[in-house]
This record gives structure tokens, C-alpha cells and sequence, in this order.
């Protein structure tokens, strides 16, 4: 038995995932709610001067669009763990990689992409110059994709863990920071009228080494979660 | 179709096989019985190739699938029956079409007597059912060895025995079976009984 | 020596507060890094021992038994 | 050389070499050390600039720089463990993480008191700093991830992915942070030139230093010799082991 | 039978919820990484000048910390749910009253305390001026309380839902918005040498009137997610 | 002890019992049949009172306490079972001191044969250990009336015939007891069936 030809399998497993998340579409717009309550926090706890808000606003774009994610990433796996989709998922013949980037893909679909989509509205809120718009969809759509990938190995990680808990922001952090500075940083650039283009670059040079590489450690995790598990 | 070698498993600091020896053959039932914790499901997770840390010796699998069924169950709750039938046969490389893959789904689902459950999401239905569910697997699957942790746990009378029936027709097809329950199997063909416990 | 006196070298023109907790605590982690591992190899073999001379004293009690009978 | 890979696998030939070594190591590193200390403290030379308060150099930089060296040295455990499932190379990552993390805290809290008398503050956003703190995290993560898990063998390898994620991460995560603090940096602090330092004061910072190497060393050694005690406490070999030592002390 | 008397039930409980708690030391040590990691990604985001992060210090701290809370509020209830505990809770003859205040003060006790204590760290590397202390310790002391009060009704509302996702932030973080406001506010008053009296006033006032009412909210809301699970 | 009028129970748009009534008295031991889905647990957890929206009619209770076991164990994997059941007993009001509750909590894990197992945490047992463990409740609870659904799932078989064996004790000392099983129930005992699923 050869398998089944590959591209189908993934796109059954993306549409599996994305059926999913649709029948739970609170779920769904979950991190667009928590990017708009937290980005609306700011001004609350700081203060509504507007130039000061302008200087931020990457800043705190960036950041709340971090945990977003972060925190969706999180949850990528435990369900499927705890209801044993993952032990079948292991047995199944295809390849683990190709289940891997689905879960990934179908997480960015439902949070990189629609946090980049909606972002343009608070940067408006939060004054950020318009010129600094496509900086900022830019460097939130690449950024994000290399987020979720790198979270999910966290998630990977941590799954089987009973006495884990919110471990997964430890441990994932720390990568978070080069994304963090250079999507800022390209948003930053943007602002002040200059071009974002280097650092837009960079981001897109982590994406391709994270989509190379991060599916392979995210289906070693699996395989030592469900094992420990 | 399964051989297992000098087995040594060992759990929460407490030794459940000590030098185990199993072949299993074509045509094999096999029943694995043992009090409540002598070691069943952790040996079938290590037969299956989930556990790979907590034992030393030899497994080695000649068939190149095989179906588990464990404790969980592996069903999406927020999925309907059908959708977690089509998502196994999808992922099991199954490659005869939509309508082939749709018409053995309707045949597996009124195997396990699911009949007018086909579109409720599987956490709206009872223990038993979602159990069903997750058995009908069994009518789906091409593998040759089955690994069964309790399949009758949770299932009604008349199911067990429908049950027992698919599991005859397996071993006698040329598959094989490996199975725990704590209930009586009630059947004709021969069993192949091993006793945890006495490690 | 740079110092004239003990008060001197304690005072550090006015630094002596931060150079000296420094090295109070590089001397505590010095400590944490060489006793912690020694103690934590320790309790594993006395641990370990303690195990070893049970299993010695129960094999004892059995190997009289049987020649016995 | 393949045999000695061999042998560096094999607990008791490790167990039984550590020791060797770490008899004469352990009095060497406790004499360079003190001797250091002493000399940084009493006899180097006051900096023109900053004083006495600068005395802390000889704690601060050696803990760095070893402390990041560990994690390399953890990272390059973790990688070998994972590709050639050596049992040895996971105790060594294992053993690594506390110790880093302890450097790595000794080198944040002595800078973090340097800063009080030269920066007037504790605490700097500054990219040494910055990429220090990060460092920080990923030991205590390494350690927590550890801890967590209930099966060892999982937990080892769970712990050299990681590490092995983390080893493609570092340098970028240390470049970015230096452009980062570039593209920022507020005129009014700075370090100290390094490269204009009086040989009187770069002599027992560089004693220090190898000071600090062989601590690290030693630490480790006695760490990876607890975790072998552990692991393999059922084995004839330990067991013949104690059972000697436990008569050696009983008479 | 009259039940047992109530303050060795209510001790029981408290008792029970942290030992539970240090079982897994992680899930303990976690808000605090967490509130450390995250104000480590403020000045990432928005860079290092020291003048800048004094201003926003006092924001950034409680907004941090109420992030925080709300994270830990989210999973209080759902273990429970999930293995039965909670079907079981409401089947015993104790008052309901009493265990829904003593999962709270375990939680306020894992987060909210230990975040006021190491709060002062976190405010040096922040650069807050030195006298906002103690005004940054009390609000979070008051504050912290209140918001794990009024998490905990959001948590038990939403622990039964199948499809509800992280929806607690939707519902919560409004109920958090005068918290925020109050304790931001002292401290900013505090770091600008005035006397942040008033706002404690209003946090004291809001914890008391949290103390008495959140309890039974708690208690129909897990009555009422036991009933639909 | 129990009385049911004209319940009418309804779930998933699936009508499952219409105008039952049922009578409990001291002594009875009541046994719930039914196929899969027939709405056993759905009755056993309005009986309890942990459902009250989708079913109307009256459920009287007498007894001031009961005892329910479902298909969730409701235990903390991350307790040992002695400070599950340790727990239990503070929140099920027993006031006779801490050395009493500890020797009665000993009693209970031997009763279900988990002697050895009384310090390793709960999700470190097997499945059928951590129903014992949830079964232990039986023996330390002074509830008049029992609702078990399934308390043979996943046990072993002799544990299943101490465990009728309790049973029948706790009616025979005046308690009542209704549970559902899929296994047959051995006890010379008279039991009183009900058999749903003709609604
Ligand atoms: C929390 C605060 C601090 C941290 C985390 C920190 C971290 C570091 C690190 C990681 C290194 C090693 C760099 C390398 O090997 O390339 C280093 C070196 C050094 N640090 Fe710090 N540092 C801190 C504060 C300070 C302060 C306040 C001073 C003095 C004003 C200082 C002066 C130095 C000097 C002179 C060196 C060695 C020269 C060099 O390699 O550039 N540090 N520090
Ligand atoms: N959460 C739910 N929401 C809606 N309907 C449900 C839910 N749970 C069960 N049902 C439906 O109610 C019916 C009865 O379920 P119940 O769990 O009471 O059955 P049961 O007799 O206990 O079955 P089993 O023997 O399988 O445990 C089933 O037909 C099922 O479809
Ligand atoms: N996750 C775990 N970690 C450590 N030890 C475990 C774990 N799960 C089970 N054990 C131990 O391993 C032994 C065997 O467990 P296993 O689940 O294999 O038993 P089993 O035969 O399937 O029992 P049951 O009939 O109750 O399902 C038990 O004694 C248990 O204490
Ligand atoms: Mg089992
Ligand atoms: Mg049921």
C-alpha cells in the first residue's frame, strides 16, 4: 500500500480542521475579540494622548498579536490529544509532516490571517500613520505564519503534560522575540516614512527556514507526547 | 503477522512483563486477560508502537497497518458520525472515491446500529453510541492485525454479540486479532487466552 | 594590596555595599553548583543502599530456608 | 577515536573517569577561584573611571561568558542524544540546564548591581542585557519542561527537541536583539571599552574566566555523576559500587 | 444532618485546591513567568528608552497583570468539569457559597499575590519611580482580587461550552475595565507624588462588593453548566 | 425513597420516556435496562438532580443525601486515591475526626483491592483501578439511596462480584439502590427491572 497521493490527504485534513473550528465559531473569532479588548485596554491603562499611542501603536500591535496567537497555539492540540485523535493520527500511514503543517496551516487561517486582516482597523484606532498600513499587513502576514509555526512546536511539546500547565509561553517566548523586533521594527521603519523592506525580508527569510524545518520537531513532540502520555 | 521477544515492561517503578514472548499469526484470535491493572493496555499501546519508552525487547510487526482502539476514543464530539467515519477512511488511504467511501460509511454505521444517528454530533450522543462509532472503524478498516483495548466496554448485549461476530469474520478472513476484556467471549472459534499478572 | 586597612577594603570608597554582596552571592552560587550536585548524589546512594541491603537481608533470610529443607 | 565515543557512552567508564578527574580538577578549581577572588578584590588596580565599583567585572563577565557557553555545550548534548540516542549525552543536557541557569542568574543579578553605582539603575533595556534574560528563560524552560514530564526517557528526548530548535535559534535570536538595541540606543549609556583595559586588571579577569570554565566543568561532572547513580542504580556495576562504598564506611 | 461546620469545610477546600496547585509547581511559577515574559516584550516592542517605559510603566504593569489573571481564570473550573469533580460538588451538602469563594482564594492565592509581590521587580526594570510602590503593590493587592472574583463568574458561565472557546475574554474583560482604570490610576497618581487614596478607596469598595455577590453568580453558573454538560 | 411521576424526558429532539413513574423504597434494588441511547444515564442524572431542563414532571426525593456515580470518576488524577477519598469524606460532611476518616479510607481501598496502590497519583493507574478508586465511595458513604450508572465498567471479574456483593448489602441495611449495567447482575437478591427504550 503506497498511501494515499499526498496533496489530497492534506487538503482532507485542512478542511477536517477548518470544519471544525466552524462548528465552534466563537472559537473562531476568539483571537479577533481578544487582539480588540486588549488593544482597547491600552489606551484605558495608559492614557489616551494620541501622539503617544501613534508611537506605540506597532508596539502594541505587535505584542497583542503575539499572544493572540500565542495563546490560540496553545490549545492547538489538547483536545485532539485528550480525545485520542493524536494516537490515530500517529497510526494512520501517511506522512506525520503533512498532518503537522495542516494543523499549522488551519491554525494561521483561523488567526495570522484574519488578526492581519482586522489589524488596519486598530492601527487606526490607535492612530498609527496610514503610510505605515501595508508595513504593517506586510510584516502581520509573514510574521504570524512563522508564529504559529513556532508555537505549535510548543504545543507539540507540552500536550501530554499533566502537570505542565501554561508551560508553553516559556518555552516559546524566547523564539517569539526576533519576530517580535523585526515586525515592529518594520512597522516602525514604515512610520517614520522609511522603507520597511530589509526587515520584511528577514521575516520572510524565518518563514521559509520555520516552514522547512518546524513541522518535522512539531511531529517529534507529538510522537513523545502521546508516548509519555 | 505480530512478534513480540523478550519483552520487559515496566511501569510506574513496577515490572508488569518480565521476559514476554508472543507470536501472532493469520487466523489468530487472541484474548488478553489479567486483573485491573496487570499491564493489558500498556502492552497493547506497546504492540500498536505508541510506547516506546517504558519497555525493552523486541516487537517487530510484518503487517503494514493496523487498527487500535483504545481507551480513548479518537472521535471528534463537535464532528457527526459520518464526518469521523469519512475522516478515518480519508486518513487510512483509502483511495476508491467519494461514493464508494460514502456507501461503506451508511454499510458500517447500520453495522453498529446507528441508523438515524448518522448526523447528530458524536458529544450529543450516549457512552455507548459514541463507543459504536468509534467500533465502526472495524467495518472500514483493510488493516490485517487488530489491536482491541475492551471493545466491549460501555456496548449492550445484542451489540457484544453482533460484536464477536465481526471479530470471527476477521480471524477468519486471514486477519488477526488481539484483544482485552474483562467480559466472557462467547464464540466457537478457538481463542488463544494469555493471562497477565504472574510477572 | 590596594587597601590600607580591613574598614577600607570593606568600604570601597562608598562600593563596597554592591562589590561585596556580589561576591557573597558568587560565593553561594559557587556552593549551589558544587554541594547541590554532591548532596543529591549522596541521597540517591544512600537511598540506592538502603534498597540494596533490604533485598541482601530478605535473600539471606530465604537461601538458610531452602538448604534447610 | 570511534572506540572513545564508545567509551564516553558507557556509564560506568564515565562515572569511573569522572571521578579521576574530578580529583585533582576540584582542588584546582577551588584554588583559582580563591586566588581570583582575592586578586580582583584586594590587588588589582582601581578603575579611573568607575572606581572600586568596578571589582565586579571579575564575577560578572566570567558568568557570562560561561553561562552562554553552556548553552551550547547543552544544545550540542541535546543534538547528539537525539541523532545517536546516546543515554550519556542526555544526562549531560540534563545535568547543563541548572547550572546555566544558575550562571546565567549570577551574571543578571551582578549586573544588574554594577548598574546601581555606574548606570544610576538596576536595570537597562540594553541587547546584553536583553539577550542575557532571554538566556535565562530558555534554561528555566529546558529545566520546567524536564520536570514536567513523568516518564524520563520522554522527558529527555521532548528536552533535546527543544534544545535542538533552540540551537537554530540562538543566533538569530542574539542578532536580533543586538539590531534591535542598534536601532534604539539612547546616547547616554555605554559600556566600558573593553579593549583599553590595563593588563594589571585583565590578567585575573582572564584568571577568573578559566575559573569559572573549570566550576562549570566540575559542576557538571558531579551533576552527570548523580544522574548515572540514578539510572542506573538496578545495574550490577552500581550495585557492586555501593555495596563496596557502604563497607568501605561500615568499617 | 447538618452538615459539617462550615470553616473546617471551607478550610478543607482551600486546602485540597492548593495542594492540587503544587502538584504541579509549574502552574504556580506560571503567572509569574508570564507577567515577567510579557513585560520583557514591551520594551521589544517598543523600545528601551528608559523615559518612555517610566511613563507607561504603571499601564503596561496592570494590564500585564490583568491579562494574567484572566489567563489563569479561564482553566479554573474546566479540570473540575471535565473529570466530574464539579457534578460531584453539587451533590454534597455543603453550601455552594463557601466552595466557589475557596476556588477563588486559591486562585487570587496562585496569582494575584504572588503577581503584587514580585510586582515591585518587574516595576524597576520598568523604571518606575521608587515612591509608586507601595500605591502599585496595594492596587494589585485590592485589584487582583477583584478581578479573580469576576473571572471566576465568567469561568464558570463558560466551562460547560462545548463551543465557547475562549469566549471568557468577551464577556470578562468589560467587567475588568473599571479595575484597570482605578488601579493604573493609582499608580500613575502615586508615581506623580500625590496621594493615590481615592482610587484604593474605590478598589476596596469594589472588593467588598465583589466578596459578596460573586460567590453566588459562581455558584449558578456552574449549577447551570453541570446541568447542560 | 424516591419518587418519580409522570417524567417526561426529552433529549436531542428524541423523546425517551414518556409518563414514567418510579417507585423506590428501602430494600429495593433496581436495575435500569436498556439498549445504547435509551436514555439510562439521561434518567439516572435527573434522578440525581444534576439535570432539570430537559425533562418536566415531579422527582421526589426523601433521603437528605445520595450517592451518584456516572460515567465521569469525578476524581483528580493529580490526588492519590487516599486524598480523593480523603477529600470526599470532608465534603460529604463525616465529622468523626481525622484518625477515624483515615482507617475508614483504608478499609474502603482494601474493600476494592487497590491495597499498594494508595500513594501513586490516580492518572498513573489503569483505567479499572481508577474505577475502583471511584468505587471506594461505596463503602464510605452513609447515603440512603445509590445511583450507579455502570459501576461494572472496566472492572475486573472478581472485583464485579465483590461489587455485587456490596450492593446487595446496602440494600439489605435498608438503602436503596438503582443503577444500570450491560452485564448480567449474579445475585440471588430480588431485583426490580425497568426496561427503557420503548417510549
Ligand atoms: C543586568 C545587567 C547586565 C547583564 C545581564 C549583563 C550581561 C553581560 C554579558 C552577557 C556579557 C558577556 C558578553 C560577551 O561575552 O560578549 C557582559 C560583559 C560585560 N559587561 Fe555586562 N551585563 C549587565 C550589566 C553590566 C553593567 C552595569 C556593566 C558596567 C557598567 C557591565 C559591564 C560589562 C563589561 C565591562 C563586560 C565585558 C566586556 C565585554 O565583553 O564587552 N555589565 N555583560
Ligand atoms: N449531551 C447530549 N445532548 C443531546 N442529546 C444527548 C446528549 N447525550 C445523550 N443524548 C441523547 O439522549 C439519548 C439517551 O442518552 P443516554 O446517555 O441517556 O443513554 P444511555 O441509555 O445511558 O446509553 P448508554 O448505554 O450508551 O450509556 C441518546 O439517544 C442520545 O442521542
Ligand atoms: N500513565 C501511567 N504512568 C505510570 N504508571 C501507569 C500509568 N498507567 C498505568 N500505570 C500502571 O501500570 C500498570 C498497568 O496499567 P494498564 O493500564 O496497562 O493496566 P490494564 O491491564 O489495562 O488494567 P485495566 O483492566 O484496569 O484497564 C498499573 O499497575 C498502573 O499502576
Ligand atoms: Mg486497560
Ligand atoms: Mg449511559
Amino acid at each position: 500500500m503506497s498511501g494515499a497521493p499526498l496533496l489530497p490527504f492534506l487538503s482532507a485534513c485542512l478542511r477536517r480542521q477548518l470544519l471544525l473550528a466552524f462548528r465552534r465559531p466563537l472559537e473562531i473569532a476568539n483571537p479577533l475579540l481578544f487582539f480588540l479588548l486588549v488593544v482597547m485596554l491600552f489606551p484605558l491603562g495608559i492614557g489616551p494622548d494620541p501622539r503617544q499611542l501613534a508611537e506605540f501603536a506597532p508596539g502594541i500591535l505587535w505584542i497583542v498579536a503575539l499572544l493572540a496567537t500565542l495563546l490560540a497555539a496553545e490549545s492547538l492540540f489538547r483536545v485532539d490529544f485528550e480525545d485520542g485523535t493524536l494516537e490515530q493520527l500517529l497510526l494512520t500511514p501517511q506522512p506525520l509532516y503533512l498532518s503537522c503543517l495542516s494543523y499549522v496551516l488551519a491554525h494561521w487561517l483561523l488567526t495570522g490571517l484574519p488578526l492581519t486582516l482586522v489589524a488596519p482597523l486598530f492601527a487606526v484606532m490607535l492612530q498609527l500613520p496610514p503610510p505605515a498600513l501595508p508595513a504593517l499587513m506586510l510584516s502581520l502576514l509573514l510574521g504570524t505564519a512563522v508564529l504559529s509555526l513556532v508555537g505549535s512546536i510548543g504545543a507539540a511539546l507540552t500536550v501530554g503534560l499533566k502537570r505542565g500547565g501554561l508551560l508553553i509561553s516559556l518555552l516559546i517566548i524566547p523564539f517569539y522575540v526576533p519576530v517580535l523586533i523585526f515586525g515592529s521594527g518594520a512597522v516602525q521603519f514604515a512610520a517614520l516614512g522609511n522603507s520597511a523592506q530589509p526587515q520584511l525580508l528577514v521575516l520572510g527569510g524565518m518563514l521559509s527556514l520555520a516552514i522547512a524545518l518546524a513541522p518535522f520537531a512539531i511531529a517529534a513532540g507529538l510522537r513523545i507526547s502521546v508516548d509519555a502520555g | 503477522m505480530l512478534c513480540v521477544e523478550a519483552l520487559v515492561l515496566e511501569r510506574g517503578g513496577r515490572l508488569l512483563l518480565n521476559d514476554f514472548s508472543l507470536r501472532v499469526s493469520a487466523g489468530q484470535l487472541v484474548l488478553i486477560e489479567g486483573d485491573n491493572g496487570s499491564g493489558k493496555t500498556s502492552l497493547l499501546r506497546a504492540l500498536a508502537g505508541l510506547a516506546r519508552y517504558d519497555h525493552t525487547g523486541s516487537i517487530r510487526r510484518s503487517a503494514e497497518s493496523l487498527l487500535y482502539l483504545g481507551h480513548k476514543s479518537g472521535l471528534k464530539g463537535l464532528l457527526t458520525p459520518r464526518e469521523n467515519l469519512a475522516w478515518y477512511c480519508q486518513s487510512h488511504s483509502q483511495s476508491h472515491g467519494r461514493d464508494q467511501r460514502n456507501a461503506d460509511i451508511e454499510a458500517a454505521l447500520a453495522a453498529v446500529d446507528l441508523v438515524g444517528f448518522e448526523d447528530v454530533l458524536c458529544h450529543n450522543l450516549s457512552a455507548g453510541q459514541q463507543r459504536r462509532v468509534n467500533l465502526a472503524r472495524l467495518y472500514l478498516s483493510p488493516a490485517p492485525l487488530w489491536l482491541l483495548d475492551e471493545p466491549f466496554a460501555a456496548i449492550d448485549r445484542t451489540g457484544v454479540v453482533g460484536l464477536v461476530r465481526t471479530l470471527v469474520q476477521q480471524v477468519e478472513r486471514g486477519g488477526a486479532v488481539v484483544m482485552t476484556s474483562h467480559q466472557a467471549l462467547q464464540t466457537d472459534h478457538p481463542i488463544t487466552r494469555i493471562r497477565l499478572g504472574q510477572a | 594590596m590596594q587597601f590600607d586597612s580591613l574598614a577600607a577594603a570593606l568600604a570601597m570608597n562608598g562600593h563596597g555595599g554592591y562589590v561585596w554582596s556580589v561576591y557573597l552571592i558568587a560565593a553561594l552560587v559557587v556552593v549551589f553548583l558544587l554541594l547541590g550536585p554532591v548532596l543529591r548524589s549522596r541521597r540517591i546512594m544512600l537511598e540506592r543502599l538502603g534498597q540494596l541491603r533490604r533485598e541482601q537481608a530478605a535473600q539471606n533470610k530465604e537461601v538458610p530456608l531452602a538448604s534447610g529443607s | 577515536m570511534w572506540s572513545f565515543f564508545h567509551k564516553l557512552g558507557s556509564p560506568p567508564w564515565l562515572y569511573a573517569i569522572s571521578g579521576k578527574i574530578l580529583q585533582w580538577l576540584l582542588p584546582v578549581t577551588l584554588l583559582l577561584l580563591a586566588v581570583g577572588a582575592v586578586w580582583g578584590l584586594l590587588y588589582a588596580p582601581a578603575d579611573f573611571r568607575q572606581g572600586n565599583s568596578y571589582r565586579i567585572i571579575f564575577v560578572h563577565v566570567p558568568a557570562s561568558v560561561v553561562a552562554l557557553a553552556g548553552y551550547y555545550v547543552m544544545a550540542t548534548a541535546g543534538a547528539i542524544s537525539l541523532i545517536w540516542k546516546m543515554k550519556m549525552a542526555d544526562v549531560a543536557m540534563r545535568s547543563c540546564a541548572p547550572i546555566g541557569a544558575a550562571l546565567t542568574f549570577l551574571a543578571l543579578l551582578s549586573g544588574a548591581v554594577w548598574g546601581k553605582p555606574t548606570w544610576g539603575t538596576w536595570w537597562i533595556w540594553d541587547a546584553r542585557v536583553t539577550s542575557m534574560l532571554v538566556l535565562f528563560f530558555l534554561y528555566v524552560g529546558v529545566i520546567s519542561l524536564y520536570e514536567a514530564f513523568d516518564n524520563e526517557v520522554a522527558a529527555a528526548r521532548a528536552c533535546a527537541v527543544l534544545s535542538l530548535v533552540g540551537t537554530v535559534n540562538i543566533p538569530i535570536i542574539y542578532k536580533s536583539v543586538d539590531w534591535w538595541y542598534s536601532l534604539h540606543q539612547p546616547a547616554s549609556i555605554k559600556f566600558t571599552e573593553e579593549s583599553s583595559m590595563h593588563s594589571d586588571m585583565l590578567a585575573p579577569l582572564l584568571l577568573m574566566i578559566v575559573a569559572f570554565y573549570c566550576l562549570f566543568i566540575c559542576s557538571l561532572l558531579l551533576y552527570m555523576r548523580g544522574e548515572i547513580l540514578r539510572r542506573e542504580g538496578t545495574t550490577h556495576w552500581v550495585r557492586k559500587l555501593l555495596l563496596d562504598a557502604g563497607d568501605a564506611h561500615a568499617v
